[in-house]
């Protein structure tokens, strides 16, 4: 049963169509914020056996409440163990046991490359942002990328000021012509970008970024709006499959928990 | 053999001026009460390694004794910015701080190759990244046997580690358990360490492959109660997730920080300044 | 994710003639009931992996399983030689063997890097040894930061890595406890893993740094009660010192080894053949 | 209070005297055998607060028994704290947290390379020996390195066949002139080989073994008649001090335990 769509926001729309991207089953690594939210609904709903790694060490992990940090008690409490940091990423994350590197950002561009480094220049920078943390290995190593980030132009851009996480790279071709050992072990990369307006899969051949879906209600006015260069659309374009009411409500519970758990004692 | 001091002392004989300082803890288990007290004792010139500098180091930056910052992600986890860290990258205060900027990957293996006594860190990392273009220590070897081009960073050897653990027996066995993150491997990396801890106890009772620390691997051990508060130890007390929304307002005003520092941290006695 | 199955059909599922296999376990939890099948399913032209070829791999190698041996110290732990693997050795009996030679810190670290997707490990090993003129896989690589030559060797990438644990969980999670030895390292390195267990339990039900290997990392749990006797399982039975005393008697002479393993082996059933 | 000297045999001699070069506090990476009998005398004498450590992962262990295997549940029962493998020897060895490396051998020659590979040709061999196991590392990366071994002629050989563990190189430099970063994370190398007749020590320049202490009762010639080569006396050669009653007491006991535990159920 879906629910009435003036009742959904953006929001939920891009968390609830994100998490259904997550099959039961999967192995997936955790980045925090937008992507915890989405991989735990889907763990609460369709994919019950989802296995959410995050980068703290904590394998398997189920969360009644989601994390504020990547590395809150209730990750461990609720994991099937917990393994030190350098194992993490380097037998489970680069040992190749992650399906899905599920990925938040500062900035996209055309070719799926993130930055959450800076805005400006690297010595002298407008913004300092919080840097790559574990996403430049997330993005390689895991078997492909989700990315989940509202759309904005100021999000979205041609070319971003930093390429902390590589997409495609500048030119769209960072994926090939690999050695072959390098190869064997990367990953394919971002296969879907989700924002709160659509859905966008890299083009299989030169691998810039084109909307396949719109959420429902979403105009392409408002994408082209929101997108800081000329974004293609598919020739068959479809409209994202509205939330049940079950998504929504298991969501805004899931929130609920959340946000009276991390109210917590404040100063 | 790990001597058992007061916090004062401990951060007094081994954390000099101009030395390069690992304080660990993968969001669990933050040394907050020794950072505290290197910021009362005004240690200067500070070279400071951490994968993800958190509010500690906003503190010890924005107090003026960092000079530059070996770091993967500087942020206030799921709150934002570190405003104190940012106002020293982006306007050179309280003094201009140079940044040597890694992925965690990269951070995680370079302890890994501290503490097995080797020189450098191999990954298969920064594939694509910019980062390798701002930070001239990622290098790359090729391997002899395939032929692959793989990264290469220093491993990070640190004058001295500092942890926050849960307990310790009374030979200075120090058992960390839960989130262990890197700390072991900082503490192995290391010229010196200290391990400030919730308690001392009998024995540490616990299991065949417990993630214990042995006293003679350690230099000094510190009793701190508290000790990683805001931050958590697990078994004693959660994450204060609520003060660490707060620190946002705290620290984004240069005046108000300097008050709440001075409030909370240099007008306290150690045993009082975590909260 | 792990399928239950038999011992029997786990083997022939996994283990091809040809396959480099690793059977691992340092002294503790060594897979006997799972070597027991491979004899027993006459596998040939196999390349052995394993640090401390024990009991378990003279009687592959007696029973001409085996090819190639890698390994770094191949004898009857406290007792003397393996007799059987120096028949092979000295007198290409019942066939040549080949053996690659490495030092244990060199093939812990080089089950390390295959668990860690690298294709090679880097130490500092084989400093003055012969080795390296023996084992052309024995080269170096030169740290770019600060010139030394460290040795490099390929990572261990077995076909199938197989090894013995105290417990599964019904998810086919498992539980390692006490000398943990390379065996978790030994499966994240494996193509296919076959873990034989002492036993299926609801929950492992253990404290949260556990070793434990999920059930989605593994190919198949076996049931194998007593599956690493007459080596030990940490909770559940002691080391059969005894027979490693005995086995030298036994393996010393042709005959009486085929009589034995004729005897134990090859007309037992898989859940007799342990001892 | 000495024991009557006929009363102790030659090789509890060796074992007291092995136990007495391990100083209390030292952390001390133990090899299966006589090494193992050593250390754990001197921990159950003098020296309570030795560090002992074994290949399999068991860190600063007390057995009540001596191990069989380096493996014995024993060590892993009594331990502080049990590793995986891999990091013992990267970050306990390697790390240069090990005072100590006491070995045993098959073959030593005058410059202490101790050989435990073969007798013969490499592809050829007369007898296959069990390999190096932990040695090869063990000895370089250890702070000093105890030797401890039965002396003959097939034994102290001049040349050993292959170098499976470094003492000094074939020319006595191996330990020299070596890269900075190396020489900073290498040992002393063999500072003392005890043996059941007599303590020798490297030389200081050229690194050969000399004898520098005869057990008591043991003349020259008989280390003469069990050196493979033109053995060395120090101008000042010293007697070994005569085991006291409790040394012997406590080495007897512990064997005999031993003895009673592994004779264990046979087939």
């Amino acid at each position: 049963m879906s629910q009435p769509l003036a009742d959904i926001t953006p929001s939920e729309m891009m968390t609830v169509t994100a998490a259904r991207a997550l099959g039961n089953g999967t192995t997936c690594f955790v980045g925090i914020g937008l992507p915890s939210e989405a991989a735990n609904l889907a763990r609460l709903t369709h994919a019950p056996e989802a296995v959410l790694i995050y980068e703290s060490g904590t394998l398997q992990t189920r969360p009644d409440v989601l994390p504020l940090s990547i590395g809150d008690g209730e990750l461990c409490e609720t994991a099937l163990t917990t393994v030190s940091v350098p194992e993490m990423f380097r037998y489970w994350l680069q040992g190749g046991h992650v399906d899905v590197g599920f990925l938040g950002t500062a900035q996209i561009d055309r070719y799926a490359n993130l930055n959450t480094t800076l805005v400006g220049d690297y010595r002298e920078p407008k913004v300092r942002l919080p840097g790559g943390g574990g996403a430049p290995e997330i993005a390689t190593n895991s078997k492909e990328v989700f990315v989940m980030v509202k759309q904005s132009r100021r999000t979205f851009v041609k070319d971003v000021d930093f390429i902390t996480t590589v997409g495609f790279g500048r030119d769209g071709t960072a994926r090939d012509n690999l050695h072959p050992e390098t190869a064997r072990h990367m990953g394919r990369g971002p296969t879907r970008v989700i924002t709160d307006l659509c859905v966008m899969r890299p083009d299989p051949v030169d691998h810039e970024l084109v909307v396949t879906a719109l959420h429902p209600g979403v105009t392409r006015d408002q994408v082209i709006d929101a997108t800081g260069w000329d974004i293609r659309f598919a020739d068959t374009l479809e409209t994202t499959a509205i939330p049940t009411a079950e998504e929504i409500e298991v969501l805004r519970s899931l929130k609920a928990r959340t946000e009276r758990h991390h109210a917590g004692d404040t100063v | 053999m790990a001597e058992f001091l007061s916090l004062h002392d401990a951060v007094a004989r081994f954390v000099e001026n101009g030395a390069t300082v690992a304080m660990e803890g993968f969001t669990h288990l933050i040394p907050f009460a020794a950072g505290h007290e290197i910021i009362r004792q005004q240690k200067r010139e500070l070279t400071l390694i951490r994968m993800t500098p958190d509010l500690i180091y906003d503190q010890m930056i924005g107090m003026g004794c960092v000079k530059r910052l070996i770091f993967s992600w500087g942020g206030n986890p799921g709150v934002g910015s570190l405003h104190r860290l940012r106002d020293a990258v982006e306007h050179h205060h309280p003094v201009p701080l140079d940044i040597r900027e890694h992925s965690h990957a990269a951070m995680a293996c370079a302890y890994e190759a501290g503490a097995a006594g080797l020189p450098l860190a191999v990954l298969r990392g920064y594939v694509g990244s910019d980062l390798p273009k701002v930070n001239d220590q990622i290098k790359s070897i090729t391997c002899p046997f395939t032929g692959e081009e793989l990264a290469a960073i220093p491993s990070i050897r640190p004058d001295v580690a500092v942890i926050h653990a849960q307990k310790a027996d009374r030979h200075g066995n120090v058992l960390i358990e839960g989130i262990i993150g890197v700390q072991k491997e900082a503490v192995l990396a290391a010229t010196h360490s200290i391990v400030t801890v919730e308690e001392i106890v009998e024995s540490l009772d616990t299991h065949p492959n417990a993630c214990i620390i042995p006293g003679w691997a350690i230099s000094a051990v510190v009793v701190a109660e508290r000790g990683a508060s805001p931050s958590y130890a697990h078994g004693y007390y959660p994450r204060d997730n609520g003060f660490y929304k707060t620190w946002d307002a705290i620290a984004r005003n240069r005046e108000s920080f300097a008050a709440w520092m001075n409030d909370h941290v240099m007008n306290a006695r150690p045993e009082e300044s975590t909260r």
